[in-house]
């Protein structure tokens, strides 16, 4: 419980001071919105609409950055993060809204994919040494190195076109609308493939080498002996006693990956043309949109200590140390 | 089970013969806002807000000379000095809700654009709106004539009895658009909208086609695989290597129409860093740019066509403005002629090295954005170009905003960058060369003359032009800006915009082209609306 | 960015529980530390490196072309001229690549400086002097684990007047420190209840002596698994940020020839030698340095080697395994091994 | 003397393959009998936990069996091969018949699972005939047999002392009654007080339940007022070989002795202490002859030459007893 | 200069003297200590009374975590302490780092436990001596200088020839000869005294007596005042002038070694001592059973008992032992005899 409490405490602030961070690096960028959109259309919007810009955005106003910061934290406060500057006037929240599901089920699920089973094979790795599993290695590693926007372009081009199966981009097809019904969830799960494979491709062995090393450290400890020595099936023993001691640490690591779902697979999205967050931080990023950067920041900061809590409490239920009660 | 889901008609669509087309830009992630008059709206990024609000009357970027065609208003008259517009607005116009279009509306939108300052997008200078019947009077504060096809053509009307109610119009969503066009809203996801076609009530017949699926595309990238694969029938997009790419892959269908505007892409130089201030050295450069390169290596032999014209104007829609000392004079390479003016003017060219009249090799840093990819190929093919006299180039990508900032405040060698268009070339070389926009080096010069060009006669006949009351006042003002333009070369223009498209007739024909040049073949202009009405099945 | 696969990371979770070093064996003395050289992952992979530092260090003069130089032979196959092929600019490709192996390598080698400076000074001093010090540094540390790096590093290199490779490496480097010092933390931590730390203080070392001269000898392995593992993040941050187009930088490197390649659709125009090689020069790279990687692991836990032979023949002719559990029985005859000597003649009077 | 119940006969353990093996356990024969305390001694890296963990093919890779026998024999039938057993056989062999006790309870508890699931964890997988109930039970009974109150069943093993770790340990070996115990080190990681309580309960619970236990350590006094036998390893092999009494009393061996001096005493007169020159020998490169010889101060001829035999000594007390050592010319080889 | 162990005092002069020596670890606090305002601490050691003199050996001994080795750090100055006082020389000394520890560590060093872990297995052993030598300024002035100490360091340690163990690293010796580097490096600073935790207690049996012989000659040699902790009370007899023991981090019994090993007075140092092997006594003959079996738990020390520690396992425990903390008493059977406990409280005694 103590345990929990000071965790709470360090993570509210950290939230506080990825917060203010995120608050004043996007001011730093030289430039302002107006002009990225004006360059964003390269002739299309024509040089006497910078005027009306600045006052449809509320830029025309003088405000020293410390009254916005003060404005900023009385904002976030009350659940507001702003209007987007590049959808203007569309709330940050809602354009969050609408993208964040996108990433949650393709990253996330992926990632929970890619963690169990990385870990699985780790787990056979690691514990039948010398079999097939250990021979995976070398291909994983080099899987692993490769850079997933690379080997996502190659799968678009390989693997999509006019008859396949494969869609090329997007979240689902032009014309359905995202509902819970027989119509749209297979056409989702079909765009979610291709660049969920690539995700997992790229990211499985990392759990897979850290899951093997593991459970090769655990394979020796005594307790292991010690269950070879009671009789136990091979099975008990690889599971309960070896695989269950070797998780603790990756539970830790998986956490951290959960929180970089956001920031790490951005370039899949953009590849695929995912309509995920990763995808609006990017275009945020080109429009010098400050309000959406602060709000998808801010849910990334958030995900990733909500993850790290989440792997906390893991912790504190799988591995019985850190429950002192006395 | 699902009866009442919003896709329960969808799964069979691609199997039958279309009745819908899928309409396609590489603009990203779009949110749900409708409101014609934000730009950042999905509506006026994808264009669809042309289809369910309409303007006055079109007018046609490729013959830009040409008067606008009556849409809702019958007629058009504006006065000689173009002070002053009467329009007459056509009776049998609805809106979608039923309700009867009339001049009032009309009114309404102007003075909502007067009174809203974040509105004013193309900042005109209202000055008097009054109704008279079926007619509107608008009066300004000056001279319309080169701004006049933005009042026709690119200005929203919108309902009164609705838009009154909205408290804060510029920020508004408008969820639910309702307009006088042929189309209303049926769905709006991330991926695509949807949008229906008014089955009564249209002022017109009705189009062909029953449904405009409008999706945004996260790059050009993702757009052009789409409009390979026939996901995508109508974009504007740059296609690398368009032929192979996109052509090739269904040569029956799949087609690319780019007709140039009066808007150009060019090499503003920066006329205040020595020794570049001097026009005979600009000239020079100018004679060695290889237009033809650019054109066939960095914009894929059609997506920025090829300027001609000494003048910078491009062929077809610049035909008519170009002056008469300048007919036929055509931009060519011409290196020895290049070297001439270079010697004459007190240059040498030592070696592969060009020393100006000081004896200091003359460099200059050309720079782009990386992202833009043609700009960055046309940079490179400058850059081998001017090393053919002498002259040593670099070229940097600083990033987008860096690159902004820099072009704004004069901090820069030279740089690719478009001018603003228009229905006259004033819009071009207003934002090389008009002094009424130049700014000290270190502020910001947001409209324009980025160079930092100099030339009181530019200034003057640019002032004059727009607001002559006469067409010989005009041709006479045209013919000293466009002297200055040539003999001084502020900028070296590259090529020009295109309103083109790239689409496929597999389900749907009748789109405008070379020989029938009817409309803008963009998606996102307001002429875009004119083009789908042209629209028929390919089967029938 | 993908987690770093070193095990001596994963060992050391967020509490101490699992973070003991390994106890009783002493770690590998000076001598021994070039050993594991001799591991053949660690070898394949620094062969595999050294390749990569000499092209970069020699590439620019060996590259049959100036990777600018724009020739008619536009988007060419491969052939004996452009053994790469050719750009939609005519540039040759393998000359770009050869080129361009120099900015990435110095990018990762100057983030992976820096980063582990970095993470050693602020995890090394957290783990040893502990209290207040160790709360600020660790929440610091804290702080830069949570920003997710990927985006920090587009937002700060685009706020950058123009972006050179050391800017870059610099901003990549500061950027992503925080993980290397959480586990040099944790790895200190551990060192510091050690003997020998106390020993050094009780004959009367000074603090920095005892951080520098007695436990970084120690961490040696700790700090070049995470140097190995920050040069492939920035490797790979670089090559992205070249790829999206961010980077402002003139020089070529393997991200821009992508960036290129994809500007220009490479691919839908069959130009798969434009857009490949690049790929597979940084997939090769990765591997190279995480083969180091997984050399240094079994150098510093002996364990995770990979077992020489797994598989042994017993005396008739079996072929077992090697498990833990089971020992492998060779033969169980009940003969001896050593033959009994015959009792020796001669008998030594003993006087007890 | 009773039955035997466990017979080494020539085992042999390496670890490793090949030039680079080290033989850490050399032609081992030992026997058990029933119901006694073997006691196993020698200075560290002598063999003695190669050796326990050989004899239940415990040893984790690189170690090999590279020959030798364990003949077990049960209370009823015949003797057989432990060695040879096959998978199966050998996991219902397993506790059922050998339990183990490691040095350090905490390592060989799982610290994830809570005692009660380790304890019952046995009986699930050699009894699957049992119910919950009685599984929990039997758990319930072996804790009170070693002092441990039911209530605490539900702990965790970080939740429990070191001390208490050990019973509880040595109640799960005592589970499913085996007739053989090994012992490696029970009690180092404990001091004094708390060993003694436990060897104290351990020895009154083998005169109740008639097991038979091979006890480990390097502290011979221990062994000597523990156990019945001790046998003394030194290089790998078993050096010398008798009754407990007799090893203190009168030990053959020069190492032995050595060892018996090495310990100051705490009563009685204070001894002379005289402790063993030189260093443990190197597995990899073993002296020839008797691999002692390099440190014996009575080491002669012949020992630099030959490997002495362990075998029955020439002295009065011989038939009881054997030792391998030039000095002591043996009479026949034992095994 | 520092001082170097000669002649010049006279042996049995008191060199290290500790007064009411105590420390409290602070424990991490608990949730519910914020609102109650209590600060627990671990009683590692209360005051504790201790005096090393010149040539003299003290041993310390008592169970795992009664506080020997928090003894030795304290007086190493490698902890701040909590209370009490540490005299060096009839000195008080408090030192915190900088010149003034080094002055203190340079008349008094320690040994620790596990040679294993002592010394930096990235360092040679000369790099560990002359480190030492140099930071006390006994390196001498040139390269020469160095190389006669370090051979005479060495050989003082009875590792010879020096040359052969100068360039190895630790993991090259063996325990023995690695707990004689630490022992030379501890000599490296020319102490008067030297506190070694439990020296021996991780080296093999037949090596041990090796390394104590070897303390023995340096306390006859040098001079030394030694401070030997072990859990081993047989070895105290054997090696200490004087032992002294503890029991949760107090003092309990003091004398000197034969009379405390052979006629103990505090029932704790009976236990012990029953305790500890015994070869002479044979299996089964175990006739102590139930004198104290069940209550082996040894006590928090966050919460230690009151009165006197031991009474909750005491088997004689009274009355006033839970509630009045005994103080030391004379026994009298021998000089210098004490223990803390009741029973030996004259009143008590003649009731
Ligand atoms: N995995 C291994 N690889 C190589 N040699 C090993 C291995 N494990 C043990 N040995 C060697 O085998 C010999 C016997 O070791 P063992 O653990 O049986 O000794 P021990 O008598 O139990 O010592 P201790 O008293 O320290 O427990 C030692 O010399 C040791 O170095
Ligand atoms: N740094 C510390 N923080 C908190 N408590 C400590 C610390 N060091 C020691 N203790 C506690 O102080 C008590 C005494 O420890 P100390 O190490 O002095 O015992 P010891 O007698 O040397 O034991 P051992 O024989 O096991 O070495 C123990 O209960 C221990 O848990
Ligand atoms: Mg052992
Ligand atoms: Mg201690
Ligand atoms: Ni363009």
């Amino acid at each position: 419980m103590k345990y929990l409490l000071q965790r709470i405490a360090f993570y509210l602030f950290t939230a506080w001071a990825a917060i203010t961070l995120n608050f004043f690096i996007p001011r730093m960028v030289p430039g302002d919105p107006v002009q990225a959109l004006i360059t964003k259309y390269q002739g299309q919007l024509s040089s006497q609409a910078i005027d009306s810009l600045y006052v449809l955005f509320g830029l025309d106003k003088d405000k020293s950055v410390w009254e916005e910061y003060v404005d900023y934290w009385s904002q976030l406060l009350h659940g507001d993060l702003g209007l987007s500057f590049t959808f203007f006037p569309t709330p940050v929240s809602e354009i969050i809204s609408t993208s964040l599901p996108w990433t949650l089920l393709l990253v996330g699920i992926t990632t929970i994919i890619s963690f169990f089973l990385g870990t699985g094979l780790g787990v056979l790795a690691g514990w039948r040494r010398g079999s097939w599993a250990d021979g995976l290695l070398p291909v994983t590693t080099f899987l692993s190195s490769v850079p997933y926007f690379w080997l996502g372009i190659i799968a678009i081009y390989l693997l999509t076109g006019p008859d396949s199966f494969f869609p090329s981009s997007g979240g689902f097809d032009n014309g359905l609308v995202p509902a819970w019904d027989q119509y749209f969830i297979p056409n989702a799960l079909k765009h979610s493939l291709l660049p969920a494979l690539t995700i997992l491709i790229s990211s499985v062995s990392g759990w897979i080498l850290s899951m093997r090393n593991m459970m090769v450290t655990v394979a020796s400890e005594d307790y292991i002996t010690v269950a070879h020595a009671k009789g136990l099936s091979d099975r008990r023993v690889a599971m309960s006693y070896a695989a269950r001691n070797a998780l603790l640490p990756n539970v830790s690591g998986f956490a951290l990956s959960l929180g970089f779902i956001v920031g790490g697979t951005l370039l899949v999205e953009i590849v695929f043309s995912y309509p995920g967050i990763g995808f609006q931080l990017f275009q945020a990023l080109g429009a010098q949109d400050y309000p959406l950067m602060q709000g998808v920041f801010l849910i990334i900061t958030i995900s990733v200590l909500v993850a790290n809590l989440i792997a906390d409490v893991a912790y504190l239920l799988l591995d019985p140390r850190t429950r002192k009660e006395g | 089970a699902c009866g009442d889901s919003p896709n329960a008609n969808k799964d069979a669509s691609n199997s039958k013969g279309a009745d819908f087309l899928s309409i396609g830009m590489p603009n990203g992630t779009v949110s749900e806002n409708n409101n014609p008059f934000v730009g950042t709206s999905a509506g006026a990024s994808l264009g669809y807000r042309w289809t369910i609000y309409e303007p006055l009357g079109m007018w046609n970027n490729v013959k830009p000379a040409d008067p606008a065609k009556p849409w809702l208003a019958s007629d058009i008259k504006w006065a000689a000095d173009y002070k002053a517009l009467d329009v007459t607005i056509r009776d049998n116009a609805t809106w979608s809700d039923g309700q009867k279009l009339t001049a009032e509306d009309v009114a309404y939108t102007f003075n909502l654009i007067k009174s809203n300052e974040a509105l004013n997008i193309f900042a005109i200078p209202f000055d008097q709106i009054t109704v008279d019947g079926s007619k509107v009077k608008i009066t300004f504060k000056t001279s319309q004539f080169t701004t006049w096809h933005k009042i026709i053509s690119q200005i929203p009307i919108v309902p009164k009895h609705l838009w009154e109610k909205i408290s804060d119009p510029a920020t508004d969503p408008i969820k639910t658009p309702v307009g006088s066009g042929p189309y209303t809203l049926k769905t709006f996801s991330q991926q695509g909208i949807v949008l229906e076609r008014r089955e009564s009530g249209y002022w017109q017949d009705k189009p062909a086609i029953k449904e405009l699926r409008y999706t945004s595309y996260t790059d050009n990238n993702a757009q052009t695989t789409a409009l390979a694969t026939g996901q995508s029938e109508w974009s504007f997009v740059f296609i690398p290597s368009y032929q192979q790419t996109f052509v090739a892959k269904d040569p029956e269908h799949f087609k690319v129409w780019a007709p140039g505007v009066l808007g150009i892409h060019g090499l503003y130089i920066n006329t205040t860093q020595k020794p570049f201030d001097d026009p005979a050295l600009r000239r020079a450069m100018n004679k060695v740019v290889n237009r033809a390169d650019i054109f066939n290596q960095a914009e894929a032999s059609y997506f920025h066509p090829e300027l001609k014209s000494v003048t910078g104007l491009p062929e077809g829609a610049g035909d008519a403005f170009i002056t008469e000392a300048y007919k036929g004079q055509t931009l060519a390479v011409d290196v020895d002629g290049a070297k001439k003016i270079l010697t004459d003017a007190g240059y040498k060219l030592e070696g592969t090295t060009l020393k100006d009249k000081a004896g200091k090799p003359v460099t200059i840093k050309l720079s782009d954005p990386a992202p833009w990819s043609d700009y960055q190929t046309t940079l490179e093919i400058i850059k081998s170009n001017l090393a053919e006299i002498g002259i040593a180039a670099t070229v940097e990508k600083p990033n987008q905003n860096v690159w902004d900032q820099n072009v704004q405040k004069g901090d820069f060698g030279a740089v690719m960058r478009w001018t603003n268009g228009g229905s006259t070339p004033f819009d071009i070389y207003q934002t090389v060369m008009d002094g009424d926009l130049l700014k000290p080096i270190g502020t910001a010069a947001q409209q324009g003359n980025f160079g930092r060009f100099k030339s009181p006669e530019a200034t003057a006949a640019l002032k004059a032009y727009a607001n002559a009351t006469s067409d010989a006042d005009r041709t006479t003002a045209l013919a000293a800006i466009q002297k200055v333009f040539v003999e001084q070369a502020p900028m070296l223009p590259v090529g020009s915009d295109n309103v083109g498209g790239a689409y496929s007739t597999k389900n749907w024909v009748g789109w405008p082209s070379d020989s029938d040049p009817y409309a803008p073949m963009q998606p996102t202009q307001s002429g875009a609306l004119d083009v789908i009405m042209h629209l028929k099945p390919a089967s029938s | 960015m993908t987690i770093p696969t070193s095990s001596i990371e994963q060992v050391i979770p967020g509490q101490g529980s699992m973070a003991q070093p390994e106890s009783g064996k002493p770690a590998k003395a000076k001598r021994q530390r070039f050993r594991f050289v001799t591991n053949k992952k660690a070898a394949t992979g620094l062969i595999m490196l050294s390749i990569y530092v000499l092209f970069a260090i020699i590439g620019p003069w060996i590259a049959p072309y100036e990777p600018d130089a724009r020739s008619n032979d536009l988007i060419q196959s491969p052939s004996g001229a452009h053994w790469l092929g050719t750009t939609h600019l005519g540039q040759d490709v393998f000359s770009q690549l050869l080129v361009g192996t120099r900015s990435v390598m110095f990018v990762g080698f100057v983030a992976g400086i820096v980063a582990t400076v970095l993470s050693v000074i602020i995890g090394v001093t957290a783990g040893y002097l502990g209290g207040k010090t160790d709360e600020g540094l660790s929440a610091l540390s804290n702080v830069f684990l949570v920003i997710p790096a990927l985006p920090l590093i587009i937002i700060i290199t685009s706020t950058l007047e123009s972006a050179e490779d050391w800017l870059i490496a610099l901003v990549i480097g500061l950027t992503s420190w925080s993980w290397n010092a959480r586990v040099l933390r944790a790895q200190t931590l551990s060192l510091r209840r050690r003997d020998f730390v106390d020993a050094a203080r009780a004959t009367g070392e000074k603090t920095w002596r005892v951080i520098v001269f007695e436990l970084m000898p120690n961490l040696t392995a700790v700090i070049a698994s995470g140097f190995v593992g920050t040069v492939i993040f920035a490797v790979l941050s670089e090559i992205t940020l070249a790829f999206i187009g961010v980077t402002s930088s003139t020089t070529w490197n393997w991200g821009t020839i992508l960036f290129w390649a994809q500007g220009q659709q490479a691919l839908a125009q069959e130009a798969w030698w434009w857009f490949i090689p690049a790929g597979l020069a940084i997939a090769l790279l990765g591997t190279a340095l995480s083969l180091i990687n997984f050399g240094i692991d079994e150098f510093v836990s002996p364990r995770l080697r990979s077992v020489g032979k797994t598989k042994i023949k017993t005396v008739d002719g079996r072929t077992v395994r090697m498990r833990i559990g089971f020992t492998p029985v060779l033969s169980n005859s009940p003969a001896p091994h050593t033959q009994a000597s015959p009792t020796p003649v001669v008998r030594k009077e003993v006087t007890q | 003397m009773s039955k035997p119940v466990l017979e080494i006969r020539n085992l042999n353990v390496e670890y490793g393959l090949g030039d680079q093996a080290v033989r850490a356990v050399r032609d081992v024969n030992l026997t058990l009998h029933r119901g006694e305390v073997l006691g196993l001694a020698g200075e560290s890296g002598s063999g003695k936990s190669t050796l326990a963990y050989g004899m239940t093919r415990l040893l984790p890779p690189p170690g090999v069996i590279t020959g030798g026998q364990v003949l077990y024999h049960p209370e009823q039938g015949e003797a057989y091969d432990v060695l040879g057993l096959s998978d199966r056989d050998l996991r219902a062999f397993r506790w059922a018949e050998t339990a183990i006790v490691f040095q350090g309870a905490m390592n060989s508890l799982n610290p994830v699972h809570k005692i009660s699931t380790q304890l019952t964890d046995v009986l699930r997988a050699h009894r699957p005939e049992m119910s919950e109930a009685a599984c929990n039970d039997r758990a319930r009974e072996m804790l009170k047999l070693v002092g441990i109150a039911a209530d605490r069943m539900d702990a965790y093993p970080h939740q429990l002392s070191g001390g208490m770790r050990q019973r509880v340990m040595i109640g799960m070996a005592l589970i499913l009654q085996p007739q053989v115990v090994i012992m490696d080190e029970p009690t180092t990681a404990l001091d004094v007080v708390m060993q003694r309580q436990i060897l104290s309960q351990l020895i009154e619970l083998r005169e109740r339940l008639g097991f038979s236990v091979v006890f480990i350590t390097h502290d011979l006094s221990l062994l000597v007022e523990f156990s019945n036998r001790i046998a003394i390893m030194y290089g790998g092999r078993i050096v010398e070989e008798a009754p407990a009494a007799a090893i203190y009393r009168d030990s053959l061996h020069p190492y032995s002795k050595g060892l018996l001096g090495s310990f100051p005493a705490l009563r009685g007169p204070r001894r002379e202490l005289t402790g063993i020159p030189g260093s443990p020998p190197d597995l990899k490169g073993m002296p020839s002859g008797c691999s002692f010889h390099p440190r014996c101060p009575k080491a002669f001829d012949p020992c630099s030459g030959n490997i002495p035999v362990l075998g029955r000594p020439d002295t009065p007390d011989g038939p009881t007893r054997s030792v391998a050592c030039w000095l002591h010319p043996t009479e026949q080889p034992v095994g | 200069m520092t001082s170097i162990p000669d002649a010049k005092a006279p042996a049995g002069e008191v060199v290290l003297e500790a007064i009411g020596l105590t420390k409290h670890f602070p424990v991490r606090r608990k949730l519910r200590d914020l609102f109650s305002n209590r600060k627990d601490v671990v009683h590692a050691v209360d005051d504790v009374n201790l005096t090393l003199h010149r040539g003299k050996v003290v041993a310390l001994v008592g169970e795992s975590g009664s506080g020997k080795s928090t003894i030795a750090r304290l007086l190493a100055q490698l902890y701040p302490r909590t209370g009490g006082d540490i005299r060096l020389h009839d000195e008080s000394t408090r030192v915190r780092g900088g010149a003034a520890f080094r002055r203190y560590c340079s008349r008094v060093q320690m040994i620790f436990q596990d040679p294993f872990a002592s010394l930096n297995p990235t360092h040679t052993i000369r790099y560990h001596l002359t480190r030492a030598l140099k930071i006390h300024g006994n390196a001498g002035r040139t390269a020469a200088d160095l190389d006669v100490a370090l051979t005479e360091l060495l050989e003082r340690v009875q590792l010879t020839p020096p040359e052969r163990y100068l360039d190895k690293f630790p993991h090259e010796l063996s325990g023995g000869q690695r707990q004689r580097v630490a022992i030379a490096r501890a000599l490296g600073a020319r102490p008067e005294a030297l506190l070694a935790d439990e020296p021996v207690s991780m080296l093999d049996v037949s090596i041990r007596l090796g390394v104590l012989n070897l303390l023995r000659d340096l306390r006859d040699r040098l001079n030394l005042a030694i401070l030997y902790i072990t859990h081993d009370i047989a070895s105290a007899r054997y090696f200490a002038d004087q032992t002294m023991v503890m029991y949760a981090g107090r003092m309990v019994e003091g004398g000197d070694s034969e009379t405390v090993t052979q006629s103990p007075a505090h029932p704790y140092t009976k236990l012990l001592i029953h305790s500890a092997p015994d070869p002479d006594r044979l299996t089964g003959i175990s006739e102590a059973e139930g004198e104290d079996a069940g209550n082996g738990e040894p006590p928090s020390l966050i919460h230690p008992p009151t009165g006197c520690r031991f009474h909750p396992r005491c088997p004689v425990a009274m009355e006033r032992c839970r509630t009045d903390l005994p103080v030391p008493l004379e026994i009298g059977d021998a000089p210098g005899h004490w223990a803390a406990c009741w029973l030996y409280d004259r009143e008590e005694v003649s009731q």
